[in-house]
């Protein structure tokens, strides 16, 4: 897992290359950008963490690539799916893309499934829109993926709606909506949270494995710094809608050079660590209201 | 699932006991003595009394209930020896009109409510939800507003007011329309197409109204649910999206109104009918109630009270076949 | 655990609930043991933790511990006294020495109220006179928990996340209890505000000598809380004792396991950086 | 001014026979059994399926005269007028072909005195009752009733238990009409009546459709009555007025050789202006007074001055705008309406434009002491109409101070509300429609101390004037009947200067017909008479 | 008339809080946010002068100088079936919006005095209904277990029964009496469960909010949790559901008056204005219109100004 820095880094072929991303929102007290100049690169079995406070523009980062920002909100500068500049495509031109070329695990998955269909279904759909098989195979699929992500008896639990799962079940289903067309890249926004310690190292070992067997490009947001050092190769640090500091995983953890990610850092709780009064974050929150 | 079945029928009962047993106190409290309606302008206190027994109202209250329950379920028997009526199973009595079997009135005229009601309801449901959806896709837009400015305007006005004007433009100046009567459809399909063509209209007009606006605001909620991001996230085609993910959440509740709204047409449309001149349930029960014809007016009342409440239950039923997460209470 | 009578003893708390199991239209109900058997004490100015993975009936322990839910057997007491089924005054008693802090900080915060309101609830709700005025309690109270005392007239939704779990431990202060009950009153925070929010609990214990129940299911935030440590799994406690007890030397396979998934940084990245950060601060000086 | 020109009858093409007629209809008619139904709209409608011993004439002008129907003659009387005696006709028959005899004429007039059936028109009830307590030929089978005698098929007998020198008029009425022997039971004629007339029914909807074919067994030359011009009556039931109107002004194809069955609304007078319509259109005569009754057992309802004042206060004008305008409504000044045999005409307090006077009024009433006005309470009903009357009474006597509440009681109640004593207000808008064209069946039941009771009393002034009661019995004694008739008509105007009642309006109407519906006449129960209807062309 | 779905015995799944953690919309922003709309200006702008019309009934028909139960033969055409003389049902410089016909009453006075009835229904039977609604849909949802069996069984009922056949033959049976009353009191029989289903509902979301959980651990008794911790929260929804029913029962108030079982004569409302213009439709279609067209804009400005209202409210809640 801990592989030493890629190489096919700057050799052109990057998988995605985000340039001077800017996500603005219209609102009625005008303009806010939530993410600003933000630049980062993604290459084929790599895993880019990006890692921010609640609200630092990282869901809005990952919608921007996927052509998904919610109304009101627009995105500028350049991103490039395979050298392919992909911002300001249609809508038909991106869905083309979309689950094939490149999947999203949503953040909030108990609301990211629809509860009127089978977990099948949803797993099937998206595997059809992309490939013509017949459905029967389709579901095979279905089974094999429920099955990678650790659902018990996935040729049971293929037929049953997702209320009838847990919160962590329904977020390894989210995963498996997202790997079953084995996509390009990979964008995991926050997919561990509602998982136990346990569930979630199983996960991040299998999401880990499939990077490894197909070649899957990731960005994997998340806001739990531990983890973050596991899976990803780079990590970028994002507050309050820019990026403070970008660099490898090691780099990132072992020389921290700006003052947020370092607040950041010490403020992690460790097991090993002494009981002494916890580093705070700065006055990020404090006082301020919004 | 058989259990809850049984037991939300046992309520239907309860309700139905409920309803009827308010429905004959009431009447027996507030309403005339129908002897002496009958009894006519040249009467005397002997021809009431007569008429009072024949009629059975000389009985005390919970006798009369009791009867009028259970001829519903035995059938009964009105007057004596060889003047005896008998009135067979489903017996609602004889109006005090008119003597005739309260069960065949209203079952000579429900097919003219049903009618109306299929009608009207094919229209509401085609203009409501297509007017509603339109506008929640296009949120915003002119045709938005138009649908409701529409939909407003259905709600506003009342259904006599517009089958009135109606009738007036179409029918008298315009001749384009005849008047409408209660005709047969084999007889005439077109004339019969002719006059139920307005009712519908007119009843159609407020529900959709309801509906165009109920739609459009499910649709809205359910386009902004995370779902509808999982789905285009997916790549599936934008049709696709619209029909699977967000028809189906935005329908289930607007199918069970539905139901309820359907069920209470069953039971008459009152005003439509009364202004339209069909022969239908309503107006049997304006017509009943202007004549004080109680048996004709408490038949009409549960049967609109059984329509109404087993739509509750298949609704509720229907609701759980619809919507997956729904559980039934025990 | 801790020496002399403890504050508050649990005992053999037991809660059931009935559930529906089954299809969509078929409805068997079945008895399903939540709480089954659990006993702990907490000691004055002591901190206990319980810990367990979700569903393991941590939050339904504590509610019957603060008398928020009725306990189907067992019995919570305090200063010696059973209070499981007290009412009246006996209850009014209790609610003034034991309060609840909850998860999260704005559901448990009345929308429609502003702070001060909120705050000074408890005193209103049971009857108590405030003897410097309700205003200057406010005050205090807000300093005390690291607010701006000048936003007492503010509604919750104007207060980041950890502000308004300030409010909340401010609502838990203000009737001047013995314990607090902690229910993930830091899961919902992100890891900053998470800091500060235990770092004020540690700062009161110190200052006031509360004792509390702090529920978790973060091992590492509880390592830097707690005294005692209980732990759950399916409703009953697999292991209990002292911080230190149960961080080193797990005896059961359970606790192991769970220590064991956490994630956790490189050490050796870790180690570098505090390399680096003295050699900065080395620097400065 | 300037209103329309409608003649009564305006057609002047006589009907052809054949086709069919359809008639566009409100309500459904109340009983298709002659036992039970008892109203103007039925007694018109039971002439074209029934026939009775006597019956009204079809001579233009003349159709308050009663002419023989089955029986050869008026009947002869005997025993002072106590025994009454008829011979059927020869050739008459039911429409099953069997032949009408005497018992069943008496079979029908038995059906009468059932309890459940009875219901209709009274007289042969209170006429011929022999005390014995008879509950009609079903109940009381097999027992034979003693007042009415058949001696052989084509003879009967009636013995009255007190004279009664009208009873020729008295054997036209509904309970009169013949049935088979046994037939009839319950209901059965509600559905299926056997009838004796130029028609049957085929088929019956009720509430919807009636429909009526040619009998064939009935025989033209046996009834000097009816015309019987078209093959087929077609009844529409359960049209809306304003429909019916819109139908009939409209005149659409089918609606050609249609009628109504009712009076134009007011609403829609205006539009009988052109002269096509106006030739379609028939104007109607009133069979009814429409008066306000005044009880006069209240306070100041007991005064015959403040009644007299009441009189001269009230504005007909208005009232009679009211009801409909000039072309529905007759200023009435009588209590008995214009076509009753012997009906004198004179008005007691007569005002310039029948606009009320009130100083007059005003007069009476200070007469009275009751110069600063009073309350008084009037029971009236929901009905459009009656609604407007009663508050164009309302406005009237405002002018002289009496401050008029009105009670408004469901239609359906109104008459068990007013005929009960002890929920009588001050005053009621009411009506009341002859049974045949005499005084005898108008003023006695209105005006007679002996019908004041304490239910169902049809005396609403509750006037029980000793010389006017005693008038009464001596023209029910009469043996004259046109003498009789003479008397009421005079009777008329000695009640009226006691002043019980103010009588409002006779309620005319407006029909329509079809373009295609030829001259008819207008019957003695108001409207077109059903049995002189027809096409003007057949073969269209 | 629609009913809306029950829940007998029926339940989602938690579909989450309907509030989304937001503050409470002050009274200020809402009219703020109100304020810009012409479509709420319009509306309010006619909720306002009805509501002046109907209280200053009196001093206009003094200045129009006709009262409402006035007749003026001279402005009808008796040999016409009374008929307005004139073109437009009358309508010219002695008689604003034209007079009956037959009467000759003046239409604007009963336009005035009509508003009166039909708003003094509407608006008392919306505050009965209110009152009820709330007090007892707080009170099941609260409550729970029989409690809410009982009222939501109640509810059932009212709801599955067909009211408005019954209330024709309830107000056909009943005595006139005092006309506008009974229409109130069986308005809002037949009226409260609605409003007591979505307060129910709401109830029954806020009830599992940590914040009451909280206030008990306070120490508060259940009264006072209602009082004030769910009370205060659902002022929004009673304040929009409140607005949203005056246009209904104006709707119903006409309808039942236009079945003859409204207000008694000569008391004006518009439906029963409406009900005795029927037949007059195609003679004269003013005597139609007029109150005709005062009940649209009615019915329509409370419901675009409620419907405004929740959007304000909502958004509000939102921030
Ligand atoms: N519809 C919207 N209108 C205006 N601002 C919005 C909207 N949606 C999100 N934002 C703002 O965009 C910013 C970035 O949001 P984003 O969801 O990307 O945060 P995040 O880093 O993913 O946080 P979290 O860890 O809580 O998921 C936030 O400050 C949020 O308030
Ligand atoms: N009101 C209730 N009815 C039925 N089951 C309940 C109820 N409350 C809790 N439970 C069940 O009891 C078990 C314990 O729940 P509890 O909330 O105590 O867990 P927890 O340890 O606090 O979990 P978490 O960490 O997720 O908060 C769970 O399985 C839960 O589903
Ligand atoms: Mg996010
Ligand atoms: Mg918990």
């Amino acid at each position: 897992m801990n592989r030493t820095e890629s190489k096919a880094r700057d050799d052109g072929g990057a998988l995605l290359e985000v340039r001077g991303l800017t996500v603005t929102f219209g609102t009625p007290r005008g303009d806010v950008d939530v993410v600003r100049d933000l630049s980062f690169t993604v290459d084929r079995r790599q895993t880019l963490g990006i890692v921010g406070e609640s609200g630092s523009g990282k869901s809005m980062t990952s919608l921007a690539v996927m052509g998904l920002l919610p109304k009101g909100a627009t995105a500028s500068g350049s991103i490039r799916l395979d050298g392919v500049e992909i911002l300001g495509k249609s809508d038909a031109a991106l869905r083309k893309l979309r689950g094939n070329s490149m999947a999203m695990v949503f953040q909030d998955p108990l609301s990211s499934l629809n509860p009127y269909y089978t977990v099948g279904l949803q797993i099937t759909e998206a595997y059809r829109a992309h490939h013509n098989v017949s459905r029967k195979a389709a579901r095979a699929v279905a089974i094999e993926a429920l099955d990678r992500v650790r659902i018990k008896d996935p040729h049971l639990r293929i037929d049953h709606y997702p209320h009838q799962f847990s919160g962590g079940m329904r977020q390894r289903i989210m995963i498996a909506i997202a790997l079953c067309c084995e996509p390009d890249l990979v964008i995991a926004d926050e997919p561990t949270t509602a998982l136990d310690v346990t569930v979630q190292a199983q996960i991040l070992e299998l999401m880990a494995d499939l990077q490894a067997e197909t070649g899957t490009g990731m960005i994997f947001i998340t806001h739990d710094l531990a983890v973050v050092s596991q899976v990803a190769q780079d990590v970028v640090v994002m507050n309050g809608g820019v990026q403070v500091e970008a660099g490898s995983t090691e780099q990132i953890f072992s020389a921290p050079q700006h003052d947020y990610t370092r607040a950041l850092l010490a403020a992690i709780p460790r097991l090993d660590d002494d009981l002494e009064e916890l580093k705070m974050v700065g006055d990020f929150r404090t006082g301020a209201t919004r | 699932m058989p259990g809850y079945i049984l037991r939300r029928l046992l309520g239907v009962a309860v309700i139905l006991f409920l309803v009827s047993f308010l429905t004959f106190c009431i009447f027996f409290l507030l309403s005339p003595d129908p002897a002496v309606m009958i009894c006519g302008k040249t009467c005397n206190p002997a021809r009431i009394d007569q008429i009072r027994e024949q009629l059975g109202v000389n009985q005390p209250f919970l006798a009369q209930f009791w009867q009028f329950l259970s001829g519903i379920f035995a059938g009964r028997t009105y007057g004596e020896g060889a003047a005896a009526i008998h009135c067979a199973a489903p017996c609602l009595g004889f109006s005090f009109q008119t003597n005739q079997s309260v069960v065949d009135m209203i079952t000579a005229r429900l097919p003219v409510s049903v009618t109306v009601a299929v009608g009207a309801a094919v229209l509401w449901l085609l203009i409501g939800i297509s007017a509603g959806l339109v506008s929640a896709i296009k949120a915003g837009t002119w045709w938005d507003k138009g649908a409701m400015m529409f939909a407003l305007g259905g709600i506003s006005l009342p259904n006599y007011f517009i089958a009135l004007v109606l009738q007036y433009v179409l029918v008298v100046q315009l001749q384009v329309l005849p008047f409408p009567s209660t005709p047969d459809f084999g007889e005439d399909p077109l004339f019969w197409f002719q006059s139920y063509i307005m009712p519908w209209t007119v009843l159609a007009f407020g529900y959709a109204s309801m509906y165009a606006r109920l739609t459009r605001a499910n649709v809205l909620d359910t386009l902004g649910e995370n779902f509808m991001r999982t789905a285009r996230a997916k790549g599936l085609p934008s049709l696709l999206v619209l029909r699977r993910h967000a028809l189906r959440p935005s329908l289930t509740p607007i199918v069970t109104l539905f139901g309820m709204d359907f069920a209470g047409l069953l039971g008459g449309a009152l005003i439509t009918e009364t202004v339209f001149g069909l022969n239908g349930v309503g107006k049997l029960a304006a017509d009943s109630i202007g004549k004080n014809d109680q048996p004709v007016i408490m038949a009409v009342t549960l049967m609109a009270a059984f329509f109404v409440v087993v739509a509750n239950v298949v609704v509720d039923l229907l609701y759980a076949v619809l919507d997956p997460r729904v559980r039934v209470k025990s | 655990m801790s020496a002399g009578e403890p504050l508050l003893e649990a005992r053999n708390l037991v809660k059931e609930f009935t559930t529906n199991t089954g299809g969509v239209l078929s409805g068997k109900k079945r008895a399903f043991r939540a709480v089954d058997d659990v006993s702990f004490a907490v000691g004055r100015a002591r901190t206990v933790a319980v810990v367990g993975e979700s569903g393991s009936g941590k939050s339904t322990t504590a509610r019957m511990v603060a008398r928020l839910m009725p306990a189907d057997g067992g019995s919570v007491l305090l200063d010696g006294e059973d209070v499981t089924h007290g009412t009246g005054a006996a209850l009014k008693h209790f609610r003034s020495q034991v309060q609840v802090v909850f998860q999260d900080p704005f559901s448990s915060l009345n929308p429609r109220h502003t702070v001060d309101r909120i705050i000074t609830a408890p005193l209103d709700y049971q009857g108590m006179g405030v003897p410097g005025g309700k205003r200057q309690l406010v005050k205090g109270l807000m300093e005390r928990v690291g607010l701006n005392p000048d936003h007492s007239g503010r509604y919750p939704s104007q207060f980041s996340g950890g502000q308004a779990q300030r409010i909340g431990i401010a609502r838990a202060l203000a009737v001047k209890p013995k314990l607090l009950i902690c229910d993930e009153a830091v899961s919902a925070l992100d890891v900053s505000v998470q800091a500060q929010v235990i770092n004020l609990f540690k700062s009161l214990q110190a200052e006031d000598g509360y004792s509390i129940i702090f529920i978790a299911h973060d091992l590492a935030v509880v390592r830097q809380i707690a005294h005692d440590v209980v732990v759950m799994n399916r409703g009953a406690v697999v292991e209990s004792g002292t911080r230190d007890e149960i961080f080193d030397n797990p005896t059961q396979p359970y606790t192991r396991s769970l220590l064991a998934a956490i994630p956790t940084i490189n050490p050796e990245w870790e180690a570098r950086r505090r390399v680096n950060e003295q050699r900065e601060r080395a620097a400065l000086t | 001014g300037g209103g329309a020109k409608v003649g009564a009858g305006a057609k002047t093409g006589e009907p052809q026979k054949g086709g069919t007629v359809s008639v566009l209809l409100n309500a459904d008619y109340s009983h298709l059994d002659p036992a039970m139904g008892f109203d103007g709209g039925v007694n018109n409608f039971y002439r074209l399926i029934y026939r009775t011993l006597t019956t009204n004439s079809t001579v233009a002008g003349k159709t308050s005269e009663m002419v023989p129907d089955l029986a050869t003659d008026m009947g002869k009387s005997s025993d002072g007028g106590k025994t009454w005696t008829f011979t059927l006709k020869d050739g008459v028959k039911f429409e099953d072909g069997t032949p009408i005899t005497s018992k069943d004429v008496k079979f029908g007039v038995e059906r009468s005195f059932d309890p459940a059936l009875g219901i209709g028109s009274p007289y042969a009830r209170t006429l011929l009752d022999d005390g014995s307590g008879y509950k009609g030929p079903y109940a009381d089978k097999g027992k034979d009733f003693a007042p009415i005698q058949t001696p052989d098929d084509k003879t009967i007998v009636f013995h009255l238990n007190q004279p009664f020198a009208d009873f020729g008029s008295v054997v036209g009425q509904n309970s009169f009409v013949p049935f088979p022997v046994g037939s009839g039971a319950g209901t059965a004629f509600d559905a299926k009546p056997i009838a004796s007339g130029p028609y049957k029914v085929v088929s019956y909807n009720r509430g919807s459709e009636l429909k009526l074919a040619r009998n064939t067994n009935w025989s033209a030359a046996t009834d000097t009555v009816r015309k019987a011009y078209p093959d087929n009556l077609d009844f529409t039931f359960g049209l809306d007025g304003a429909t019916i109107d819109e139908r009939m002004l409209a005149d659409q194809s089918g609606d050609k050789d249609a009628i109504s069955g009712g009076s134009l609304q007011p609403a829609n007078v205006s539009r009988v202006q052109t002269p096509q319509i106006q030739d379609r259109a028939v104007k109607t005569t009133a069979i009814c007074t429409t008066y306000m009754g005044m009880n006069t057992t209240k306070p100041h309802m007991s005064d015959v001055r403040v009644r007299q004042a009441i009189n001269y206060a009230i504005d007909k004008s208005s009232v009679q705008t009211a009801s409909g305008g000039s072309q529905l409504a007759t200023i009435a000044n009588t209590i008995m309406v214009p076509s009753l045999l012997g009906r004198k005409d004179f008005d007691l307090y007569p005002s310039t434009g029948n606009k009320g006077d009130i100083e007059k009024a005003k007069a009476l009433l200070a007469e009275a002491g009751l110069s600063n006005g009073f309350d008084m309470t009037l029971d009236t009903r929901g009905t459009p109409m009656i609604q407007a009357q009663s508050q164009a009474i309302q406005q009237s006597l405002a002018k002289i101070g009496i401050t008029v509440k009105l009670n408004v009681i469901d239609s359906s109640t109104f008459y068990e509300v007013i005929g009960t004593r002890s929920q009588q207000h001050d005053a009621a808008i009411t009506g009341w429609c002859p049974d045949w064209a005499s005084g005898a069946t108008f003023l006695p039941p209105i005006l007679e101390g002996k019908n004041i009771t304490d239910k169902g009393n049809s005396n609403l002034a509750q006037l029980n004037d000793p010389a006017v009661n005693k008038q009464m019995a001596t023209i029910a004694a009469m043996t004259d009947v046109d003498a009789a008739n003479k008397a009421y008509g005079d009777l008329d105007e000695q009640i009226m200067k006691l002043a019980p009642l103010v009588p409002l309006v006779y309620q005319n109407g407006l029909q329509l017909t079809g373009s295609n519906i030829g001259k008819s006449v207008i019957g003695f129960n108001g409207g077109v008479d059903l049995v002189t209807v027809g096409l003007a062309n057949a073969a269209k | 008339m629609t009913t809306m779905p029950t829940q007998l015995a029926v339940e989602t799944e938690e579909k989450g809080s309907p509030f989304s953690g937001g503050g409470p919309s002050s009274a200020r922003r809402v009219i703020r946010t109100m304020r810009k709309s012409p479509a709420v200006l319009f509306s309010a702008g006619f909720i306002a002068l009805i509501t002046i019309m109907a209280i200053a009934a009196p001093l206009l028909t003094h200045l129009s100088g006709w009262g409402p139960y006035e007749y003026d033969p001279s402005a009808v055409n008796a040999d016409l079936g009374g008929i307005p003389n004139g073109p437009l049902g009358g309508i010219g410089p002695t008689h604003w919006f034209g007079v009956e016909p037959q009467s000759g009453r003046d239409i604007f006075a009963r336009i005035a005095f009509g508003a009166q009835v039909s708003l003094l229904i509407s608006v008392s039977a919306t505050l009965l209904t209110t009152f009820i609604g709330v007090v007892l849909g707080t009170l099941a949802g609260f409550y729970g277990g029989w409690v809410d069996q009982v009222i939501s069984r109640l509810m059932d009922f009212l709801m599955a029964f067909p009211s408005l056949i019954f209330m024709i033959a309830l107000l056909s049976a009943l005595p006139a009496g005092n006309r506008p009353f009974l229409l109130v009191v069986v308005l809002s029989v037949f009226g409260w469960p609605y409003m007591a289903r979505v307060v129910r509902g709401q109830t029954m979301s806020l009830k599992n909010r940590e914040f009451v959980e909280a206030a008990y651990a306070s120490g508060a008794s259940r009264v006072r949790i209602v009082f004030r911790e769910v009370l205060p929260n659902l002022t929004g929804t009673i304040i929009v559901m409140a607005t949203l029913s005056v246009p209904g029962y104006i709707g119903t108030e006409a309808g039942l008056s236009f079945l003859g079982v409204g207000v008694t004569p000569p008391t004006a409302s518009w439906g029963q204005m409406i009900a005795s213009a029927v037949p007059w439709y195609a003679t004269d279609p003013m005597y139609f219109f007029v109150p005709g067209l005062f009940l649209f804009l009615t019915v329509l400005s409370f419901t675009v100004f409620g419907d405004h209202l929740s959007k304000a409210i909502d958004t509000g809640e939102a921030r």
